[in-house]
């Protein structure tokens, strides 16, 4: 409804490229545009996300009564393992930052593009080799690794799968990761708009901008691991295999260096956009906003103390086992800050629960089991019992899935109408909510109790005495199924039936709901001058915004 | 309150409610007000909304009240961890080692046996090493596992308290057959565990009935570098092939890709073992641990022979 | 724009700085080649890493042109290397107690 | 903060520069450069710490001479690199091609001792996986395998340093890079000194632990 104005004679960057011709494959996968970026990575990523679910019902329905029921053990070593592989380094690692950084990061400061839009696009192709390399590695004689994506030495060392291939992918993706990161940060401190101080930057952007720097400081170390454990493959050198006096036990601490980090390069962005999608629909401002800001800060930084927590049985010294539990308690509390804030922010708000914010109050509760139960698997006693179980299995899925996967979601439903101009079915998405919810619990918590009773993970087969929560578990990810299909139908038909949108459908005010739906090709007429705090709701008046 | 097979159950029992306890209260604490001010302060009742920026007594007492619960977490957690990891001077010590995919157990008197036995009540050491890749050893029943490696020696101590028979199980990734790894650990009444001790260990008797099917041969050593797991020695078909009449035996296997029919001889045996994946049987699975650094070479030769004598 | 380039000619030192660095760091490498050859028992490696950071920190200040750099960039590099300490120091409680 | 106001898009529809951005990608990058060597560090701390005997032991056998002499190269070709900045700062466009021609002949010569101290080392059955390693202690065998990642990869960076600076100086002949826009040059030099670094690391600890 705002920039009356404006809209009628502007053209979105649909229509107006970088390239010669604005249309035609070659105006998008050569585009240096971050918004087109933004979606080519959206489609790319989204696909994995399909992929890596699909073999996620696979595993279900293999475990779904106790013996065999679709494929053999190695068949189910090597699903799990890809399942993992892709939902990590293909789906939700790259996710938020890639899709929805690219495309609002640059709008939030009000920039018209990142610091360095051709690296930008290398980004992306370095992102789409590294995936054809892990789905050739599928192809390569050898067959698919089976060796869990954590990639333990020595079994990786000794595996006769195609592990070299496998981990040369990761190797390439996480060059993608560093060179966004690189990206980001740079365009936060250079490409700001005049009076964007660092404290009137919307929080998307200060989380984004914590995560690019684990981006860029960890991803090092898991490429310097891959690449010794791929000379240790090719050539022999000596380094983790303990048949040649190596220690097995370094290899894991080098691997989670990064790999504790990379779950904050998950969960950051996923956070920014729980502070962004809280005040829109409350219609007021964020509650401790100073407070968010610096607990991203603090998440990264804590985030590299606490790695060793994931190898609380590895045989490391007892004393480091203490020192890395307590470090593991005090990452949690930044963490709780965000939580507490953003219930705070709905205190006297006016709220309007649509369908984004549904989703955020899903995140809440399910991103609240999983951290909580990760203070279970932090403190040492119960993480000896519970490390390598279903537990676990069940943690991750809940902050991984029902946490960033959830947010995923939500921000689409937030941003769908400003990326692509039109609006979804919003009764269909409240009933999707619902089902989505239940499917969740229905197919994970089952899994906390079996992790309790000793099933251990990675498992084909298991006693009879888990066949009934298996069973149920596996039901849950039928209905699973079916509440992602219907959002991506959802979303997916809005774009040919569903009504145009107008610039600002749900009363936001950070800068991107003040330009046209879909934005122009640099965003911004002229630079945007910034005078208000970042959820100064008071501008919606001056933006003319009346509310339908 | 908790009790279990062993005393460290009771005490991770209740670390574990400790922990989900307060963290269920917090959960449910949260999700009322969340759920509350949604309805509280729903637009369609029309209310104003007041921007209330912070408050630095909230930001700090939501600082402070977490902090003083996760440390109260880690202390109980640690105090568990402490006494599990204590072992007293008076343990008796119990080798284990793992391998692809079963353990063996070696008490003090030389015995040994794929079955844990431990008397009860007394306290226990377990040493470990691995032979191969990574294992865990876990015993859900007494809440502990410590993983096994090679080169290294893990420790692992326990006591238990109830007669009984209780799984252990693999917990660490370790190839095709992880999750059939398991084996059990059998409490004895100290009389009755002394009686096994004393008694002929399990590879005293597996060499008895084998030795029907091949006189006087050491097939024992099929067991201790564990060909046996996989392979039997009555002809049934395991995860590879059976040892029975091997020698002379036509075979297809698969050379890099392309099938080719070979008759089984000394050189064909050698090359299996030191360098199993150049030459795969059709058919079965590329699993068999490579041997080249597990085996000395008098070992080879003494295993080839014993091949070649179970026709 | 002009504002930095400005910033940076202000700063351009002439050659006599550069190769007085050079200089410093080439007797540096000889006084640690040279006590490499003494026997210092446990301090031979805290020595050698003593004058390596030295040898660093000219390259990165004057080389590098650091010293004339935004302040953010300092801020940058302290970031990164105390990730790398910290690293290091937390694997060390593993290693040494194990 | 007003201090970036210089640093806008301008509305005028130049193309927009910031030197102090490019710059600051650079430095990003190099932290994890910086990373990846550390994570080898890491990795080398830890086995000199499980095996100091064996560590001093084997490094016996390489050749200080040789470290010595390729520590000094490199020093020297970082000298090379920066003053060439400072003669294309200076309008001087033949001293600064010059400095950088030197710059890549120091790097040649770096690796051409690499050549020959590797090849010895080959020579005597040193290498991975050879009988000769293998029959050596477990810390023997770390020590060399690190030695031949480390300084491997270290030489794939002077190697790609020698593409870059080539670059550099067709640039500058081009008129690509000039005395008023320079900071590719800058990077490239960035670039090198890191490489530098690494080897002010790489010297004491495999060379001078005797
Ligand atoms: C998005 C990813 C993500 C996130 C955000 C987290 C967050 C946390 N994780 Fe999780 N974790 C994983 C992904 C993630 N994890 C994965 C993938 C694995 C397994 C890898 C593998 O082995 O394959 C794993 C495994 C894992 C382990 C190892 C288990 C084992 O293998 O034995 C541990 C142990 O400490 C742990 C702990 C934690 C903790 C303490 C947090 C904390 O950051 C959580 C903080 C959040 C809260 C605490 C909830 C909200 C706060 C409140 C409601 C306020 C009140 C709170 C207090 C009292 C403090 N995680
Ligand atoms: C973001 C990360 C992520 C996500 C989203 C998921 C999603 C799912 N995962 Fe998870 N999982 C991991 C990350 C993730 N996983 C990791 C890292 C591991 C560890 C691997 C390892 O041990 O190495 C793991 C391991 C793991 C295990 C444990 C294996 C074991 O230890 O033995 C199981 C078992 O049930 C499982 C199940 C599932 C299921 C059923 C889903 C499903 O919920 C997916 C739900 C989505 C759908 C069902 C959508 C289906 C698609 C459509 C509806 C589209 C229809 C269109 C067409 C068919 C064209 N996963
Ligand atoms: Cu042994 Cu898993
Ligand atoms: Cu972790």
């Amino acid at each position: 409804m705002s920039d009356g104005k404006t809209v009628a004679t502007e053209k979105s960057f649909y229509e107006e490229g970088t390239t010669k011709s604005p249309k035609g494959i070659k105006s998008w996968i050569f585009s240096t545009d971050h918004k087109r970026i933004g979606i080519l990575y959206l489609c790319s990523i989204a696909t994995f996300f399909v992929v890596g679910a699909i073999l996620g019902i696979l595993m279900r329905l293999e475990l779904i009564a106790p013996g065999r029921t679709i494929m053999d053990a190695q068949t189910y070593n090597q699903t799990f393992t890809l399942h993992g592989v892709i939902m990590i380094f293909l789906f939700i690692v790259p996710g938020l930052p890639a899709i929805f950084g690219n495309f609002f990061l640059p709008i939030h400061i009000g920039a018209k593009d990142v610091a360095f839009p051709r690296l930008n696009l290398l980004s992306w192709w370095i992102y789409i080799t590294g995936a054809f390399l892990a789905l050739l590695a599928i192809t390569m004689p050898g067959g698919p690794v089976d060796t869990g994506w954590t990639f333990y030495i020595p079994y990786s060392v000794r595996s006769t799968t195609n592990v070299s291939w496998a981990i040369f992918a990761a190797f390439v993706l996480g060059f993608s990761s560093i060179l966004t990161g690189i990206n980001f940060i740079t365009t936060v401190h250079r490409m700001r708009a005049p009076g964007m101080t660092y404290f009137k930057m919307p929080l998307f952007v200060w989380s984004t901008y914590a995560t690019a720097w684990i981006q860029v400081i960890a991803t090092p170390i898991i490429a310097i691991t891959i690449l010794l454990l791929i000379i240790e493959r090719f050539f022999g050198v000596g380094i983790f295999d303990p048949a040649l006096g190596g220690d097995p036990i370094l290899y894991q601490h080098l691997f989670w260096i990064y790999s504790h980090p990379a779950v904050y390069i998950m969960i950051l962005p996923a956070m920014g956009v729980v502070s962004e999608i809280i005040p829109t629909f409350s219609r007021r401002t964020i509650f401790g906003y100073k407070a968010i800001a610096y607990s991203s800060l603090a998440i990264a930084f804590v985030g590299y103390l606490v790695w060793a927590h994931h190898m609380f049985t590895s045989g490391i010294s007892d004393t480091a086992r203490i020192i890395f539990s307590l470090l593991t308690f005090i990452v949690a509390l930044p963490s709780g800050v965000k939580i507490f804030n953003w219930v705070a922010t709905m205190y006297k708000g006016s709220i309007d629960p649509k369908p984004p914010f549904l989703w955020v109050m899903a995140f809440i509760f399910l991103f609240s089991i999983g951290g909580l139960t990760g203070l279970v698997l932090g403190s040492l006693a119960t993480d000896i019992h519970l490390h390598d179980t279903y537990f676990v299995v069940a943690h991750f899925h809940y902050v991984m899935f029902g946490g960033t996967g959830t947010i995923f979601i939500a921000a689409l439903f937030y941003w769908w109408p400003k990326m692509f101009g039109r609006m979804y079915n919003i009764k269909l998405a409240n009933y999707t909510v619902v089902l989505y919810f239940i499917a969740f619990n229905t197919l994970y918590f089952p899994k906390f109790i079996m992790g309790y009773m000793g099933m251990p993970r990675r498992y084909y087969d298991y006693l009879s005495e888990f066949t009934t929560l298996q069973f149920i578990s596996t039901i849950g990810s039928w209905l699973m199924a079916v509440a992602i299909f219907l959002i991506i139908w959802n979303l997916v038909r809005s774009l040919k039936t569903g009504r145009i949108a107008h610039a600002n459908p749900w009363g936001g005010v950070t800068l991107e709901w003040q330009i046209a739906s879909p934005p122009p090709l640099e965003n911004f007429h002229e630079v945007p001058v910034i005078t208000h705090e970042p959820y100064d709701f008071s501008q919606l008046k001056e933006m003319d915004y009346e509310s339908k | 309150m908790f009790s279990g097979p062993s005393e460290n159950t009771g005490t991770v029992d209740m670390v574990m409610l400790y922990i989900v306890g307060v963290s269920v209260l917090l959960l449910v604490g949260i999700t009322i007000t969340m759920i509350y001010f949604v309805f509280k302060y729903n637009r369609k009742k029309g209310h104003k909304p007041v921007d209330i920026h912070g408050n630095v007594w909230l930001e700090i007492l939501w600082i402070a009240i977490p902090t003083i619960l996760v440390l109260s977490m880690f202390y109980y957690g640690y105090n568990g961890f402490v006494v599990m990891r204590t072992i007293p001077e008076n343990a008796m010590e119990i080798k284990v080692t793992a391998r692809m995919w079963e353990w063996k157990f070696d008490y003090e008197n030389g015995k040994s046996s794929d079955t844990l036995y431990v008397p009860v009540g007394q306290p226990i050491n377990l040493v470990m090493e691995s032979v191969d890749v990574n294992h865990s050893l876990f015993i859900p029943a007494f809440r502990i596992k410590e993983d096994v490696i090679a080169g290294i020696k893990t420790h692992l101590g326990f006591t238990a308290d109830e007669a009984g028979t209780y799984i252990i199980t693999c917990a660490e990734y370790c190839g095709l057959k992880h999750s059939m790894m398991y084996t059990a650990v059998k409490a004895l009444p100290l009389t009755e565990f002394n009686n096994w001790l004393e008694g002929k260990t399990e590879k005293q008797i597996i060499d008895e009935s084998v030795s029907l099917l091949a006189e006087k041969l050491n097939v024992g050593l099929l067991h201790d570098k564990g060909c046996i797991t996989c392979h039997s020695l009555d002809g049934s078909i395991k995860q590879a092939p059976s040892f029975l009449a091997i020698n002379g035996r036509k075979t297809v296997i698969l050379e890099g890709g392309e099938e080719r029919t070979i008759t089984v001889d000394d050189n064909y045996l050698r090359k299996s073992i030191m360098d199993p994946y150049s030459e795969i049987v059709k058919g079965y699975p590329a699993i068999m641990p490579e041997q080249k650094r597990m085996l000395n070479e008098d070992e080879v030769n003494q295993i080839i022979g014993i091949l070649k004598a179970l026709n | 724009m002009s504002h930095e380039n400005e910033k940076h000619e202000n700063h351009s030192t002439g050659y006599g700085l550069y190769i007085i660095v050079w200089l410093a760091l080439l007797g540096l490498t000889s006084i640690t080649v040279t006590i490499a050859g003494i026997d210092l028992g446990s301090y031979t490696l805290f020595v050698a890493l003593t004058i390596a950071a030295i040898k660093s920190y000219l390259v990165i200040s004057i080389f590098m042109h650091i010293k004339y750099e935004d302040p953010i960039f300092k801020v940058f590099i302290l970031i990164s290397v105390l990730t790398l300490a910290v690293i290091f120091l937390l694997t060390y409680f593993d290693i040494i107690y194990r | 903060m007003s201090q970036n106001e210089h640093t806008l898009n301008d509305s005028h529809g130049h193309v927009h520069r910031d030197d102090v951005g490019a710059r600051m990608g650079m430095w990003l990058f190099l932290f994890t450069e910086l990373l990846l060597f550390g994570g080898m560090f890491l990795v080398y701390a830890v086995y000199r710490f499980q095996y100091p005997d064996q560590f001093h032991l084997a490094a016996t056998e390489l050749n200080t001479g040789i470290g010595a002499l390729n520590t000094i190269i490199l020093l020297t070709s970082s000298l090379t690199v920066v003053l060439s900045i400072t003669a294309l700062q200076k309008k001087n466009k033949l001293l600064s091609v010059l400095l950088l021609v030197i710059t890549i002949l120091l790097a040649l010569f770096f690796m051409a001792n690499k050549y020959v101290e590797w090849s010895t080392k080959i020579a005597h059955g040193i290498y991975p996986g050879s009988e000769v390693l293998l029959a050596k202690q477990n810390g023997e065998i770390l020590f060399f395998g690190l030695y031949y990642v480390m300084t491997g990869l270290h030489a794939l960076h002077i190697i790609i340093g020698v593409i870059i600076l080539a670059f550099m100086v067709v640039f500058i002949l081009k008129d690509v890079i000039t005395h008023d826009n320079y900071v590719k040059l800058e990077n490239g030099g960035l670039y090198w000194h890191l490489v530098d670094l690494i080897w002010i690391f790489l010297f004491p600890l495999f060379y001078l632990i005797q």
